[in-house]
Parts: structure tokens; C-alpha cells; sequence
């Protein structure tokens, strides 16, 4: 045993750790600034409110230490990631519970800075320096055990991750590269260090540690600090207003480049294109690569799937579309011509149906709401019979929120002006900025999926049920954005029989028609939406039915069964 | 049976139809005006819509011919028909007696000069679309000078009541995408401009042709006519058009412009084609007794018509043409 | 002196002297822009188009013609809404283009 | 450019027309703007090369300015050109040359027409019985004034004093030829040298030592278009028409325009004014205009006719310029000297382009 209480060994640790410390006080600093001040606001008042501080306390511990989202997704990965985070994580809390039970060493008085001074790196170097009582030194060796075996899978990954049920995994530059033999190299030497205390294990020990520490700002391991202050900043409600401030900036640093949404990403379909999934456009804003973070941007489909599986829950559509938004624009649109557009209905109807732009290409399915909501006997009318104004999404999607604001207005105005309460969609494209972005108070938004449930519910639309086996597609912006899955669902088990997608739901894939992107070639697209009606045809459904006029034209390219929207099949299957 | 089938021309329309009399056993005898068999084709350097050399077609249905009676730079003088037989007089003084006849004469290339507003023959970088393809094959023509802008006028001589031709000639169109594109792997920084009426890519591959020739060779259509060609002080030539979808009239500077000269009727048989008693149709080209199901056939019994001297016609047609004359001639023998 | 007249302007587009800055600068990005075949689909499904001259036939044409103003003032109307794009025989991302000329 | 092309179109369209035995009809605007021209015609074919054309007295306009005008409807203008055939047979000849190319494709429409439309011919006939009691006969030829010096012209270069020669330099004279539209564009066969290549002026032109200029704008109109000009609010396109003209031409730096048509010299000229006055730009050397005359004008200059006795002083583009060129005296104290050394009175000097 080392009875000393220094060794010029710890000096590279102190000196990493004493890096990183300033590097994340500094760091915090600039990102609190960096908020908008309502949003600081909310943020201070977050951290006391006891709803939000409960839901911190639990992400912190879920998210942070266990990951509970990838354990739902892949538990070996999820053992994975536990076992690193977790397992570090119980030897630097052993580690300094030791040091409270740690009893002065014979022969050695510690006074003033001599006191404090070993608390800094006793818990990293203990058995260096003290002794271990049994219990824990059991306790310490699992850990470090657990740890390998963890770093162990993570070498199995690297090498070959279709094992672990990982299809595609993020290349990485040469830094990135060192960080992780660092990382991976760290608790094998600690381990050789304890059990042998040759001196220069300790020694590689302590460089391996301060390399990680030196690198873990400038690489995707500041995910390990930043993800604490992100879960924070998020359970406060904030939104990502500029792609590289403020809560944005603490999205991009916590994002862990794990990779995960690159298989979920309906893009990745084509190897070329897995290089524009959003851990690719994270890694991309990190390093200040404005060019290539504006294409890859412009080129997601904004389907909210990487959202929905990210283990960090990082908001990557919302920070794409801020770095949509942060492109200059040469041209001020001009709308002022919908000033002379005339509403085509006035009068007492209580239902307005507005079809929308797409589904002015679809007139199957306009023709389809009509029967339904006749033979429901409502009062309806039409918004938009002959072609109306942009919803104005498209134009929010490319980026220009002031541009859509007449669009929007225009609607709103003929909307009104109409004195019906409840407004009806067959669009989920409009139906997502009619729910988020319109000021309608006092009317009631539907998309024609909860109409018609609602309908055959409430007894007013009768329908017969046949023999067809359905598959659903859910449409991005109407599952995934507002969890309308079960209306759908619904509907279609009282006209006939549902079969499950191989994918569905939150996973569901989008159908590559999408208008959020504006970068995908026509052939592209084709090439996910091929890939996205395999999965619906898993179970051999004879018939696709989805929701959204877009989805419907895009499948019914590509798709070897028929292709119907949900409004159409209802109408079929009236009594 | 070992009859003898006349055959005048010696063209594609006429090799293919000799090689399937041939096959069936009958002997056909080619008479072909000029010195050696192929006709236009021969002439060609590649085919569209693929880019096909013209060399390899044309020396496989030279193969074919082998052992057949050709009789070369000769042409029929007079004619007459005894019965259900011919007997020719050929301009070396031969007799040969046939019982059937095909005409597979083919067609003359429209004169450039003939559109005079175009100035070929007196504007020193004005060609036509055959002195382009002549140009391909032999890397050689004085006008072709690393031109920089080059433009090419669809349906001259077609199209056109000023010159007579109110039809289409079917095949400039694809030919002159072909053309532009081949230009372009010559000069690849050469601006290239179609002037086209119409673009009818009416086989397979003659679209795809068209979107490469947009996408990947950067050709410009333009819809419109070019109406009037002038030459400025550097010799220059200096084109008037409309772009009819712009509605603006267009006006600009090329270094060369290629004339797509439409097929019209080979005059040169109209005096046996007289003694036969084939008349023409309203185009200038040969009658054939009907368009659908007597394309072959003439009004006189025995006479056969095949390939483009009843109308424009593209080699697939026009091979296809010569197939089913041999089978009309066998089953007109046999009965 | 007033004559009472003036010389008109020449309707000719002079196509020596055409700038093609801006169209050469989205063919890069946008080979599919060369593929146009003026069909008009995107004209006439246009939801602009309903109220106003909005046709994106016309303004390729215009930044190919020297009318780059024009056209400038024409992509002022358009809402974006993608129509044209779907409808396209020859699939070019006309959003694109559109967003492209902006830039 | 491939001379022999040009050779291959020009012998392709000849015109067999006699030389001698005409009746001569004039043309209301070349009386009025080139009163030297038609007088140096007749004093060429009758004096110098011993022709006989003769001119009736009673002749008048074609009617042509009115029908292109709209103001009067085809049959009344047939009805015209019908009267001065039958002037022509009256008087004993069958060859029928008139001087202006408006009358020129007036007169060979009607023939045209009546060819493809006898009941109409029977029509005309009918109307000139029942309006003047004359009965016409059809000429046997028609030509054009231009289309007979076109035939003489090398009789003309026999006579020559002065080729279209720079004295100073030896070489030939840039001459740019513009035929007027109604001589050979409707009727291209009806022509010397057809539509898109005329050799009418072109033929002169080479045979007195000149060398044609074949410009870019060649074959556009001068610009008159009756319409277009007869509205003041209109001339701005008649004017531009022109101007685009000499913009074409401007580079090959031409010393003269040589035209066959009553109405383009006069807008070849008088617009060449007005653009100077407009923009400031004046298209011949030194600020001078460059000179547009008539084809009797040149073969005058080029006979040794005196300039005033030609007219030339009617031309608002000075004609000095070419005068010293060519090596042809002039007493510039004659120039508005009329008949008994009366003064004609001085026109305003331009402001841009110099008169003198």
C-alpha cells in the first residue's frame, strides 16, 4: 500500500478534470444567456415548479444514468449504454463515499490544503493511496467489470452492429475516433493498475483520462454534461428559435451521435442519403458546417421519426426548421391579391369542410366526404369547392413564417366569415397548422378520421362491414404530430378487417411524398416510398388505407394493392 | 418455284425483302442504280435513339445478300407486263422477265436550297443534317470549326406548303436530338439550340433520347420556327425565330446551323413506276392500295411497294416493311 | 424636338446578350431544370395560379430569356403548396427551383 | 457568303420582259419627293438609249395608297387599274412599266387575281363600262421601271462617267440595296432575283463598279407601312423599323443606299433626321447621314447627270459626301437654285446631322 498522499501521476487528471469543469460552467453560462428572456424566464420558473421538478428528477435518473428509451428500443444496446454511464458513474459515487469513510492513514497527518487537496483525485486513484475495506472493493470491481463488459458490446458494434440489431452506425472523424479508444481503454487500464500497481498503468490510467476530458467539449461525449442541462431546458417548454443558440446549442451538444434515428430515418432507404439523417445534421451544426447543415435541413422530409426514437429526445425537426428559418430570402412574397378572393359559402351550415390543396388533386376523396356527410344528414359546406388559398404549412415549412401569415389570415377571415363551428380536414398538412399555428376560438378542428369515427359513434353514419382486409397508414403529421391512431383504427374495424404494418404508429414510415423536403429527387422518393409500402404489405392486406391525399397519391405510384383514403372506403361501405 | 422477283432499289427496304424472298426460296433480283447496295443508310453514321453505329446494320444485311442477284449501277429503263409476268429492260441492256416486282426506291433528300430564307448554299455555315451525319462519320467538314453556338432547324422541307410538303417526315425530329447530342460529345462547350414545330418521339426510347438529350447533353429546345438566316460582317450567322412559348420573337448569333432536311419522293422511277401504272398519293409518294392492311400492294396486281417510297419511314419500319412484302409477294405467287 | 412619336422598343430577346447567371446557377444544383417540356401542368393546377399569372412554365422561361425581373415578380405570388411539383410529367422539384430563384 | 449560291437564285429567277415599247405610268409619291427621278428615267430609255416609252397624259394613281389604306375595298382599286389599261391599249401598246412598287404589286395582284378569279375579271370589266364607257385590254408585259434599267444597266455602263468608284481610294463603293417589299416578297417569281436574294438593285449595282453590302437587316422593310405611318401616334414603329435598319448596317460603313420603291428612300432619309434629332446618332462619316437615293438617281450620277438636275437637293441627307467620293463636280451655289436660277429657299439646318 502507497502510503503517500500525491503522486505526480494524478497531475494529467486534475489538470483534464479542471478543464472540463470551466469548459461546462462556462459553457452553461453562455447558453442561459443565450435565451430568449421569456424563455428564461420559464426556465427559472421550471426548476421550482414542483410538476416540472418532479419530471427532472425522473428524466435525469431515466434518461441519464439508464437510458430507459433505449432499453425500449434495443435492450442490448440499452445494457449497453447502463452499463458504461451507469457503472462510471457508481465507482466515482463509491469512490468519494469512500473517501468520507476513509480513516487517516498511519503516519500521515493531513492538515489544511493536504486535507482537501486528495479529495480531488483519491476517489479517481484510491486504491493507489488507501486502503479498501472488502465490501468495497467487491463493490468497486463489479462495476469496473460491468463497465468492460459494456465497452466490451460497444466493441462488438463498432466491428460488426448488425449483432446487436444495428443496421447502420455514424462514421466518425479521427477525434471522435481517439476519444472513444480513450474511453475504451480508460477502466481496462484502471483495472490492470489496481490489480498489478505497475506504475505505468496508473500513469496511462491518468493520461487516458485527462485525453477524454481535454476532447469531451469538441466531441459528442459533452453529450454526458449537456444531456442533464437539455432535460432541463426541455421540461421547461422551450422551443429551438435559432439553429445554433441557446436551447438549440444545448440540443446539439447533447446529441450522442448514437446513430439511432439513422435506421429509423425513412431517407436512410438509400445508403447515400444516410448521411443527411438528423445525427448527421446534429454533428454537422456542432462543427459549425453551416452549408451542409442548411442542405441536409432542406432535404428531411420532416416526418418526426428521428424525434420519435431519439433515446436524448433531442427536437431535431424543430431545429431544422430554425435553420430553414435563418435563410435570407431575396424575394418578398406578394399576397396581397387574396384580398379580392370571395368566400364560396356563406350561410347557416354547421360543418365546413376545406379540402385543401392536395386533396384538390384527389377528388376521390372530396367526392367521398360529400357522401358521408350527407348521408349523416349535416349541414355542411364547402371552403374551398373550387380551389382556395394555401393552408400556408408549405410555406412555414420552407422556412417563411411572416410569408405564411397572409395566407393564414385569409383562411381565418373566410373561415369566420362562414359561422360554422366545427372545421373539417381531409388534409393532415393543413390539419397540422389549422391545430397549431390558427387562431380560431370557438371552432372546433377535425381531421376527417376523428369526423367519421365520430360519426358512425354517435349512430349517424351506418356503415356495412365486408370482407377486405385493411392496412392504416398513419401520416406523419397526423399520427406522430397529434397521436390520432386510434380513430383511424377504429374507423376500419367497423367496414372491415386490420392488419398490422410491419411498422406502425410512432414508427410508422413516412411515405416519401412528404413537402417537407424540397432537396429529394423524384427517384428518391420513390425509392422510400417502395420501402414504406413493403412494410404496410406485410401482413398481405388487400387494400392500403391512409388519410392524407398526399400519402394516397404517392402509394397508389408505387403500390402493388389498391390504395384508398379511409374516407373513400367509408363511403364504399355505406348502408 | 424458282421465280424471279424484281426488286428496284438497293436499299435496306430492298436487302431485306430479297434476303426473305431468298429464305423462301424464290429469286429475287436487285437492281440498284447506284454502286454499291445499302442506299441512304449506308450513308448514316449512327442510328437513334441509342446511338447505334449504322456501319454494323447495314454490313449484316450485306451479309445476308451474299449469293443473291444484284446487279449494281444499273437501273430498269422500260417495263412492260405480259400476262403475270414482267419483262424489264435494264440499262445494260439485260432482260429479265419477273413475276412479281417490289419497288423499293426509297426517297430523295428535300434541297436545302430550295428554303432559300435559310441560305444553305450561299451562307458559308449552313449545312444539312446529311453533311452533319457525313461529318460523323468522317470527321471532316470545312464548316465545322470549333463551332461555339450551333443551332439546328427541324422539319425543312416539311411541314411546309411554301415548298409543297404538307407532311411530316418522321424521323429529322429524333434525328436531329440524335445529332445534337452527338455535336455535343464533339464540341462539350458548345451551346447547341433545336428549333422544332413539334418533337414527335414516337418509338421506343425516342423519349428517353429527348430527356437525355435535355438532361445530360444541355441541348436547348426551342419551340418555333427559325424564319430568316442572315450572315453579320464575321460570317456569322445571324437567326430570327419565335419562341412560340414565350411568346417573344428570339434573335441570335450561331457559328453553324444544321438544316433538317425532310425525306421526299425519289423522283427517278416516275417513268417505269408510269409504266407500271403506280400512281402517287397526295403527299408525291407511291399509292399503296390502302394504309392498314394493303400497305404492300398497289393498285396493279404483282407490283409491291415497301419501305419509304410510300412515305417518311424509319429503318425498323422500313425493315419491317420488307419482311411483310416477302410474305405478301410469296403468298401472291403461290395462289 | 417633339415629334409626337418615339422609337418603339425591339421585342426581339436578344439572346447574345441574354444573362444566364441565375438559370446556370440553379442548372447546377437543379440538372432537372433543363427537363421542362412546357407542358403547362404546373400553370394550370397552380393555387396562385387561381387568382393571378403565377406560372412556373413562364418563368423558366423568363430566366432564360433575360427576364429575370419578371420572373422575380411572378415567384412573389406563389404559396408554395407544391401542386405544380406533383403534378409534373417530367418530376422536376419545381419547390425547389422555386425557393432556389429566391436565394 | 457563297457567291455562286446567290448566281444559282438570280438565274433561277430572270423575267422575260421586252426592252422597248412601254406604256409609262408614274407614281404619286415619287413625283412629289423625287420629281428628278421619273424626268431621268424617261430622259435614260428615250434619249440615251433610243427606247420608246410612251406616257399618257390622263393616267392617274393606281389607287394602291388608298386600298393598303383600307379606305377604298379591291374591286374599286381594280376598277382604277383597269382604267389605266385601258389608257394603255388606247394608246397602242401592250407592255405595261410603272414606276412606283406599290402600283408595281397592285397591278400584278389584280392580274393574279383576275388569272384565278375570271368572273371577277368580267366584274371589273363591267364596272369600268358602266363608270367611264372604256373597255381594257390585259398588258402583255408588266415590269417595273427598276426591272428595265436592271436590263440596261450594262447599256448604262457603257455610258458611264463615274463608277460607283471612291476616287480617293480606287476601290468600290459600299452600296447598300434595298428593294421595296410589294416588288418581289408577294410575288417572288414576278422579280429579278426572287424574294430572299433580289438581283434587280444588286445587278445595277455590280454593273456601274459598286460592291453590295449584304447586312444582317437586309431583307427587313424600310418601315413605311401605310398604317403605320399615315397615324402620327403610330410613326414611332415606322421610324424604329428603319433605325433597326441602320443599326444592321452601320458596321459595314456604307457609302450609299440604293432603293427601287417610292416610299423607302424617302423614310431611308427623312427618318435618319428624325433618329439624329431623337438619339443624337447619325449613321455616315463626320456626322453626315448616309445617302438613300433611287436607282434613276444613281444611273443619273453615274451617266454625269448634274446632281440639281437629279434632284438631289430634295434628300435631307446631304449629298456632297457621296458627290466627292465619286469625283462628280457640283456647284454648291446651285444647290437651291431651281429651273432659271430661281431660288428655291433653304431648308433648317438639323441640329445633329449636317445638311451641307
Amino acid at each position: 500500500m502507497n502510503s503517500q498522499i500525491f503522486h505526480p501521476f494524478v497531475l494529467p487528471f486534475v489538470l483534464g478534470m479542471a478543464f472540463v469543469l470551466t469548459y461546462c460552467v462556462v459553457g452553461l453560462l453562455r447558453v442561459i444567456g443565450q435565451l430568449p428572456k421569456d424563455d428564461r424566464k420559464k426556465f427559472w420558473r421550471s426548476l421550482v415548479t414542483p410538476k416540472t421538478a418532479w419530471a427532472n428528477v425522473r428524466d435525469l435518473v431515466g434518461d441519464c444514468l439508464f437510458h430507459v428509451k433505449i432499453w425500449k428500443r434495443n435492450p442490448v444496446l440499452g445494457y449497453m449504454h447502463t452499463a458504461i454511464a451507469f457503472g462510471w458513474f457508481m465507482i466515482i459515487v463509491i469512490g468519494h463515499v469512500m473517501l468520507f469513510t476513509l480513516k487517516p492513514l498511519e503516519g500521515i497527518e493531513l492538515q489544511g490544503v493536504e486535507r482537501t487537496l486528495p479529495n480531488f483525485y483519491y476517489p479517481i486513484f484510491f486504491k493507489y493511496f488507501a486502503e479498501e475495506t472488502l465490501i468495497f472493493a467487491i463493490l468497486m470491481d463489479f462495476f469496473l467489470l460491468m463497465i468492460i463488459s459494456g465497452i466490451l458490446i460497444a466493441v462488438v458494434k463498432k466491428i460488426h452492429s448488425k449483432i446487436v440489431g444495428v443496421k447502420r452506425i455514424m462514421h466518425f472523424g479521427f477525434a471522435d475516433n481517439l476519444i472513444r479508444f480513450a474511453l475504451w481503454t480508460i477502466f481496462p487500464f484502471r483495472l490492470i493498475a489496481e490489480k498489478t500497481n505497475i506504475m505505468a498503468f496508473w500513469w496511462l490510467y491518468s493520461i487516458d483520462l485527462m485525453v477524454f476530458m481535454f476532447m469531451l467539449p469538441f466531441t459528442r461525449y459533452m453529450h454526458i454534461p449537456t444531456e442533464a442541462l437539455f432535460i432541463l431546458l426541455r421540461h421547461a417548454g422551450l422551443k429551438p428559435r435559432e439553429p445554433r443558440k441557446g436551447y438549440a446549442l444545448a440540443q446539439i451538444y447533447s446529441c450522442p451521435s448514437c446513430g439511432l434515428c439513422i435506421d429509423a430515418c425513412p431517407m436512410s432507404v438509400n445508403d447515400k442519403n444516410s448521411g443527411n439523417t438528423s445525427a448527421y445534421f446534429m454533428k454537422r451544426l456542432r462543427n459549425g458546417d453551416r452549408e451542409e447543415a442548411q442542405r441536409i435541413a432542406e432535404t428531411c422530409m420532416q416526418c418526426g421519426k428521428c424525434v420519435a426514437v431519439c433515446p436524448v429526445s433531442i427536437e431535431s425537426c424543430d431545429i431544422k426548421m430554425s435553420q430553414r428559418e435563418a435563410v435570407p430570402y431575396t424575394i418578398n412574397s406578394d399576397h396581397s391579391y387574396l384580398g379580392n378572393v370571395e368566400p364560396e359559402t356563406k350561410g347557416n351550415a354547421k360543418v365546413l369542410y376545406f379540402a385543401g390543396c392536395m386533396t384538390q388533386l384527389t377528388p376521390k376523396i372530396m367526392r367521398a366526404m360529400k357522401q358521408i356527410m350527407e348521408a349523416a344528414g349535416e349541414k355542411y359546406a364547402f371552403l374551398d369547392k373550387d380551389g382556395g388559398v394555401c393552408c400556408g404549412r408549405p410555406m412555414l415549412l420552407s422556412g417563411k413564417t411572416a410569408e405564411a401569415q397572409a395566407m393564414m389570415a385569409k383562411n381565418t377571415e373566410l373561415i369566420k366569415q362562414s359561422g360554422a363551428k366545427r372545421l373539417v380536414l381531409s388534409c393532415p398538412i393543413c390539419y397540422k397548422v389549422f391545430k397549431e399555428e390558427y387562431q380560431l376560438e370557438g371552432i372546433e378542428i377535425l381531421h376527417h378520421t376523428q369526423y367519421i369515427d365520430e360519426l358512425i359513434k354517435r349512430g349517424k353514419l351506418k356503415v356495412d362491414k365486408n370482407d377486405v382486409n385493411y392496412v392504416y397508414h398513419d401520416p406523419c403529421e397526423l399520427g406522430r404530430a397529434f397521436g390520432v391512431y386510434d380513430e383511424p383504427r377504429e374507423v376500419i374495424e367497423n367496414i372491415g378487417h386490420l392488419r398490422k404494418a410491419k411498422s406502425e404508429k410512432e414508427l410508422s414510415t413516412c411515405c416519401g411524398g412528404s413537402l417537407g423536403s424540397f432537396i429529394l429527387t423524384q427517384q428518391e422518393r420513390d425509392e422510400i416510398t417502395t420501402n414504406s409500402v413493403n412494410d404496410l404489405i406485410f401482413n398481405n392486406p388487400d387494400e392500403i388505407v391512409t388519410a392524407c391525399p398526399l400519402c394516397l397519391k404517392t402509394f397508389a405510384r408505387k403500390s402493388p394493392v389498391a390504395v384508398k383514403d379511409i374516407a373513400e372506403v367509408v363511403a364504399n361501405q355505406l348502408k | 418455284m424458282k421465280e424471279n422477283i424484281l426488286i428496284i432499289g438497293g436499299g435496306a427496304a430492298g436487302m431485306e425483302a430479297a434476303t426473305q424472298l431468298h429464305k423462301m426460296g424464290l429469286n429475287p433480283i436487285i437492281v440498284e442504280k447506284s454502286e454499291a447496295l445499302g442506299g441512304h443508310i449506308a450513308q448514316w453514321d449512327r442510328l437513334f435513339p441509342a446511338f447505334h453505329p449504322a456501319k454494323d446494320v447495314v454490313e449484316k444485311m450485306l451479309d445476308q445478300v451474299k449469293g443473291i442477284d444484284v446487279r449494281l449501277n444499273t437501273e430498269v429503263v422500260d417495263i412492260h407486263r405480259d400476262n403475270n409476268s414482267f419483262h424489264a429492260i435494264l440499262s445494260n441492256n439485260e432482260t429479265i422477265d419477273a413475276k412479281a416486282v417490289i419497288l423499293a426506291t426509297g426517297f430523295d433528300i428535300f434541297k436545302a436550297e430550295r428554303k432559300q430564307e435559310y441560305g444553305y448554299g450561299i451562307y458559308n455555315n449552313v449545312m444539312t443534317s446529311v453533311e452533319l451525319e457525313k461529318y460523323f462519320r468522317t470527321g471532316k467538314d470545312e464548316r465545322i470549326n470549333h463551332p461555339k453556338k450551333i443551332g439546328f432547324v427541324h422539319c425543312v422541307g416539311a411541314r411546309d406548303v411554301k415548298v409543297c410538303n404538307t407532311y411530316c417526315s418522321k424521323v429529322c425530329c429524333t434525328t436531329a436530338l440524335k445529332q445534337a447530342c452527338e455535336i455535343k460529345e464533339v464540341f462539350p462547350d458548345a451551346e447547341v439550340y433545336t428549333f422544332y414545330m413539334d418533337l414527335r418521339m414516337f418509338g421506343p426510347g425516342y423519349e428517353d433520347l429527348y430527356l437525355k438529350t435535355q438532361k445530360d447533353f444541355d441541348v436547348k429546345c426551342v419551340r418555333g420556327r427559325v424564319c430568316e438566316v442572315s450572315e453579320d460582317m464575321d460570317g456569322k450567322l445571324v437567326i430570327k425565330a419565335e419562341d412560340t412559348l414565350f411568346g417573344k420573337p428570339l434573335k441570335m448569333t450561331l457559328d453553324l446551323l444544321v438544316l433538317m432536311c425532310s425525306m421526299e419522293k425519289n423522283k427517278s422511277i416516275d417513268a417505269i413506276q408510269q409504266k407500271l401504272g403506280v400512281g402517287n398519293n397526295s403527299d408525291g409518294f407511291m399509292q399503296n392500295k390502302d394504309m392498314y392492311l394493303g400497305m404492300n400492294d398497289t393498285a396493279q396486281d404483282g407490283v409491291f411497294v415497301a419501305g419509304a417510297c410510300t412515305a417518311p419511314k424509319s429503318l425498323p419500319d422500313t425493315i419491317g416493311e420488307a419482311r411483310s412484302v416477302a410474305t405478301q409477294v410469296y403468298n401472291y405467287l403461290k395462289r | 424636338m417633339d415629334f409626337g412619336f418615339c422609337l418603339s422598343p425591339s421585342s426581339h430577346v436578344k439572346m447574345d446578350s441574354v444573362d444566364l447567371t441565375t438559370f446556370n446557377r440553379l442548372k447546377e444544383t437543379n440538372p432537372d431544370i433543363n427537363t421542362c417540356i412546357a407542358c403547362g401542368s404546373c400553370t394550370a393546377t397552380c393555387t396562385a395560379g387561381h387568382f393571378t399569372e403565377m406560372s412556373f412554365r413562364r418563368i423558366l422561361l423568363m430566366l432564360q430569356r433575360g427576364k429575370e425581373d419578371e420572373a422575380k415578380k411572378m415567384i412573389q405570388h406563389c404559396m408554395l403548396c407544391g401542386k405544380c411539383t406533383l403534378v409534373c410529367p417530367r418530376g422536376i422539384n419545381i419547390r425547389k427551383i422555386l425557393l432556389d430563384i429566391t436565394r | 457568303m457563297i457567291i455562286e449560291g446567290k448566281q444559282k437564285i438570280w438565274a433561277d429567277y430572270q423575267k422575260d420582259i421586252p426592252d422597248d415599247h412601254y406604256f409609262y405610268v408614274r407614281s404619286c409619291i415619287r413625283q412629289a419627293f423625287w420629281p428628278g427621278s421619273e424626268v431621268t428615267f424617261l430622259d435614260i430609255t428615250r434619249n440615251k438609249l433610243g427606247k420608246d416609252f410612251y406616257e399618257n397624259p390622263y393616267h392617274t394613281t393606281c389607287g394602291g395608297i388608298a386600298y393598303h389604306s383600307d379606305t377604298i375595298p379591291q374591286e374599286t382599286a381594280m376598277t382604277i387599274i383597269a382604267r389605266q389599261f385601258a389608257l394603255m391599249h388606247e394608246s397602242g401598246y401592250e407592255n405595261y412599266v410603272c414606276s412606283c412598287i406599290t402600283s408595281f404589286g397592285c397591278y400584278t395582284e389584280t392580274l393574279e387575281t383576275w388569272h384565278e378569279y375570271p368572273e371577277l375579271e368580267a366584274k371589273i370589266r363591267q364596272y369600268l363600262w358602266d363608270s367611264c364607257k372604256k373597255e381594257f385590254a390585259k398588258p402583255k408585259y408588266l415590269a417595273h421601271a427598276s426591272d428595265l434599267i436592271y436590263k440596261f444597266r450594262f447599256d448604262i455602263a457603257k455610258q458611264m462617267k463615274f463608277p460607283l468608284v471612291n476616287v480617293k481610294t480606287g476601290k468600290p463603293l459600299k452600296v447598300v440595296e434595298h428593294i421595296g417589299c410589294h416588288y418581289s416578297k408577294m410575288f417572288p417569281s414576278k422579280g429579278f432575283g426572287g424574294a430572299e436574294y433580289p438581283h434587280v438593285l444588286v445587278g445595277m449595282v455590280e454593273a456601274w463598279g459598286g460592291e453590295v453590302v449584304d447586312y444582317p437587316e437586309r431583307r427587313h422593310c424600310c418601315g413605311f407601312g401605310f398604317r403605320q405611318y399615315f397615324v402620327q401616334a403610330n410613326r414611332g414603329y415606322s421610324e424604329s423599323n428603319t433605325y433597326k435598319k441602320f443599326e444592321s448596317m452601320e458596321p459595314y460603313e456604307p457609302d450609299l443606299i440604293i432603293t427601287n420603291c417610292p416610299g423607302c428612300p424617302y423614310f431611308l432619309d427623312r427618318w435618319q433626321y428624325v433618329i439624329a434629332e431623337q438619339t443624337g446618332k447619325t449613321y455616315g462619316k463626320n456626322g453626315y447621314g448616309i445617302p438613300a437615293l433611287t436607282y434613276e438617281e444613281v444611273a443619273g450620277l453615274v451617266m454625269g447627270y448634274d446632281p440639281w438636275d437629279l434632284g438631289l437637293q430634295m434628300h435631307q441627307v446631304a449629298i456632297e459626301p457621296l458627290l466627292e467620293k465619286m469625283g462628280i463636280p457640283y456647284d454648291p451655289k446651285k444647290k437651291y437654285q431651281g429651273l432659271n436660277g430661281k431660288d428655291l429657299g433653304q431648308p433648317m439646318c438639323p441640329s445633329c446631322m449636317k445638311s451641307v
